[in-house]
């Protein structure tokens, strides 16, 4: 145990009632005790619940130890006594950001740029954002009224995890995954909407060929390639790679990412 | 015997294809056509037609060049399709048990030799 | 053949102009247009030859109105007089509810109203039907020129209008007739509508 | 959509769906409408219809003096619109049909679902044919009523 933590656990064994906990939990996070850290934090937090550093450092513990449903709720607390505070603001828009809405990511930073002018971070933080809602032509969700944790992903532990797949329902809306240009700019709205027309018109020709239902296109282009499933009655899933895996193994991995996207479907839905 | 129908004949003698066509995909059209009974080549040349001009434009909108190869894959067997220049469209339909493989390549083979 | 919509109580009925060449029949259209409320007429549309001939048809659709609840359409067509037409008159007179004979009251063109009126009895009869059971009515058309060029009403009731069916003196022209023909034609289809398949 | 009546409305709705035509419409051979979709003014619809019904009507003329059997139909090719027309029996009499489209469908897939349209009309045209209107006594005064309204005249 190091110098100042020991220290500052004699202090708070010594005074209970101090804010000596905040120094200490901080002290532990930094050097990666974070199940330490997280004991001492809740510790003050029960104690101080009227307390917004206590919850919003709470909730810096949870986000390194990946609870991130855990950090949201303490950062919520923490700008429910201070709506001003920064460091809350910060985290949450960071915590929208990994859920993939940027709007509302963008909204909770310029009010923490207002509450902390003297944070040169986020400045930074808001021009890369910016960046992105011009790449995506401005196409976001709205912020859900209550704001939930982020949910898990359809694609995740599969080869290549979101990029490369493309989930939409039945009104060419995507529901998971994304598809970049070599550019960098997604492309999975514009490609989400042409995909529930295809798979119209490749139920109708099956059904007017006498070929029943359709389990897959594949379509193959000098730059790249697609295979096209649809993992429930009302979804398509798309996934693209590059001819640097073959065809049939393409296959393959769009079965599994079929029955990846069927699972996290029933979870979700 | 031309050059269209020496290149359906090339592609009907795969095992397992039922019938090919040359489709001009955006009238939905037949061009020529060599098929077994029970094979609708108008209904055929139309769907495929429509679905291809379909898959072309999502290929393009997903970064991709215009598509070499397309195989829809159904229960009851397959339709395969090889886009050639000038909007023609060669297509195939065939099997659940076809050489699908010895088909593409035969396919995007003859459809090259169109132009 | 007229139409009758039951749900949307709508009656549409289907009127021939009929006459030999420069007789007046597009005139009465062309008439009929000029007097009516743009909302309760069509588009009249002339397929015509470049010296103003009717080619194939004239055609003006025309809403009459409610007359016993049901809105009441009419649409009007002309058919080209010149004898080497022969071929669109049968089309345009196909499925006619009603014929309107145009007939010129010159002295000069007696044998050419004559011609007209038989091929008008030959080309509904190769459709299979009798003139005598289709609503027909007489317009003698440019009554209005001097009287040593024309024949009077009565003389033109002498020489065509052998059933005695209801005729009208007209000057398409300036309107004269072309109101009082239209009316006459209507009520005999409709008439003859209501009754079923019986000539009023 | 509008239809005479209402055994049309099914095959027609399918037809539209399928075919994404823009506008359509089915007439008698002699022009009168029998259903319409896409037309705003229904004085519209009739010029178009009895349009239609004269170029197949010349269409059959033509071909029955060349000794052909009848052509299966007619497409005129747009730069951005085509239209289709196409006759068949049906036991109501022979029918015309007039579809106008776009590029974001093709003259094959047309072709295709109208075809389908036209079995569905006629294995469900009702045999019998409907009754005539009834027209009130006074009908006449109607008559001359609405003619004198729609001339102007008092």
């Amino acid at each position: 145990m190091s110098e100042d933590i020991r220290v500052l656990t004699a202090r708070l064994a010594d005074e209970p009632s101090s804010l000596a906990f905040l120094e200490l939990a901080e002290a532990l996070r930094r050097r990666g005790q974070l199940d330490a850290a997280c004991k001492v934090a809740r510790g003050g937090v029960s104690r101080y619940p009227g307390l917004a550093d206590a919850h919003d450092l709470l909730a810096r513990v949870l986000s390194d130890q990946g609870d991130l449903a855990g950090a949201f709720d303490a950062w919520s607390s923490a700008l429910q006594l201070d709506p001003m505070r920064a460091g809350a603001l910060k985290g949450i828009g960071f915590l929208y950001f990994r859920a993939g809405d940027v709007v509302a990511a963008l909204d909770h930073l310029q009010r923490a740029a207002q509450a902390d002018p003297d944070d040169a971070s986020i400045p930074v933080a808001i021009a890369r954002l910016r960046g992105e809602v011009r790449e995506n032509g401005g196409r976001h969700e709205a912020p859900a009224p209550s704001p939930a944790p982020p949910a898990a992903t359809p694609f995740e532990g599969i080869e290549g995890g979101e990029e490369g797949f493309l989930l939409v329902d039945g009104g060419g809306l995507r529901l998971g995954g994304m598809l970049r240009a070599p550019s960098g700019e997604d492309l999975g709205d514009r490609v989400a909407a042409q995909l529930a027309g295809v798979s119209r018109e490749a139920a109708r020709a099956t059904r007017i060929l006498g070929l029943g239902p359709w389990h897959s296109i594949a379509v193959e282009s000098p730059n790249g390639q697609l295979i096209l499933a649809a993992p429930t009655a009302d979804t398509v899933l798309l996934t693209a790679r590059d001819h640097g895996i073959p065809l049939a193994r393409l296959g393959l991995l769009a079965e599994r990412a079929a029955r990846a996207a069927r699972s996290w479907l029933e979870r979700v839905g | 015997m031309s050059t269209v129908q020496g290149v359906l004949d090339r592609v009907t003698r795969v095992p397992g294809v039922r019938g090919a066509l040359l489709v001009s995909a955006g009238d939905g059209l037949i061009v020529a056509e060599q098929l077994m009974d029970g094979v609708d080549g108008r209904a055929a040349a139309a769907l495929t037609g429509s679905l291809v001009g379909r898959l072309t434009r999502t290929a393009q909108q997903a970064g991709l060049e215009r598509p070499a190869f397309v195989h829809l894959r159904a229960e009851a067997g397959s339709v395969l399709a090889a886009p050639g220049p000038d909007d023609l469209v060669l297509v195939a339909v065939v099997a659940p048990d076809a050489n699908v493989g010895l088909a593409r390549l035969e396919m995007i083979d003859a459809a090259a030799r169109l132009s | 053949m007229s139409l009758v919509n039951f749900t949307a109580r709508e009656i549409t009925c289907k009127i021939v102009y009929y006459g030999p060449g420069r007789s007046g029949k597009t005139t009465n259209l062309q008439y009929v247009y000029g007097r009516v409320p743009e909302e309760r007429r069509g588009r009249m549309v002339s397929l015509a030859t470049q010296t103003d001939r009717t080619l194939f048809f004239d055609f003006l659709p025309l809403e009459l109105g409610t007359i016993s609840g049901f809105t009441t359409k009419f649409q009007l067509y002309t058919v080209p007089g010149q004898s080497y037409y022969n071929a669109t008159r049968k089309l345009v007179l196909q499925g006619a509810d009603g014929v309107v004979f145009v007939a010129d009251s010159q002295a000069r063109r007696f044998d050419d109203n004559l011609e007209s009126l038989q091929n008008l009895q030959d080309n509904l009869l190769a459709q299979g039907v009798d003139i005598r059971q289709l609503p027909v009515v007489f317009q003698y058309n440019k009554q209005d020129l001097p009287h040593d060029l024309i024949l009077s009403h009565e003389e033109m009731d002498d020489a065509l209008n052998f059933r005695a069916v209801q005729s009208f003196a007209a000057d398409a022209l300036r309107g004269g007739g072309v109101f009082e023909t239209l009316r006459g034609i209507s009520e005999i289809v409709l008439k003859r509508l209501a009754a079923g398949s019986q000539v009023a | 959509m509008r239809a005479l009546e209402p055994w049309v409305v099914e095959p027609l709705e399918v037809f539209l769906a399928e075919s994404s035509a823009r506008l359509t419409l089915l007439m008698t051979s002699s022009g009168q409408v029998v259903a319409q979709h896409g037309f705003s003014r229904s004085l519209d619809v009739m010029t178009a219809a009895a349009l239609g019904a004269g170029i197949v009507a010349s269409t059959e003329e033509i071909a029955r003096l060349m000794g052909v059997t009848r052509f299966a139909g007619l497409v005129h090719h747009g730069e951005r619109q085509s239209c289709m027309l196409s006759a068949f029996g049906t036991p109501r009499g022979r029918w015309i049909g007039l579809v106008v489209f776009g590029p974001e469908t093709s003259v094959g897939i047309v072709q295709l679902f109208f075809e389908q349209m036209v079995a569905q009309l006629v294995s469900s045209a009702p045999r019998e044919q409907a009754p005539p209107p009834t027209l009130a006594e006074n009908f006449e005064s109607e008559l001359d009523a609405s003619l004198k309204a729609l001339f102007g005249r008092t």
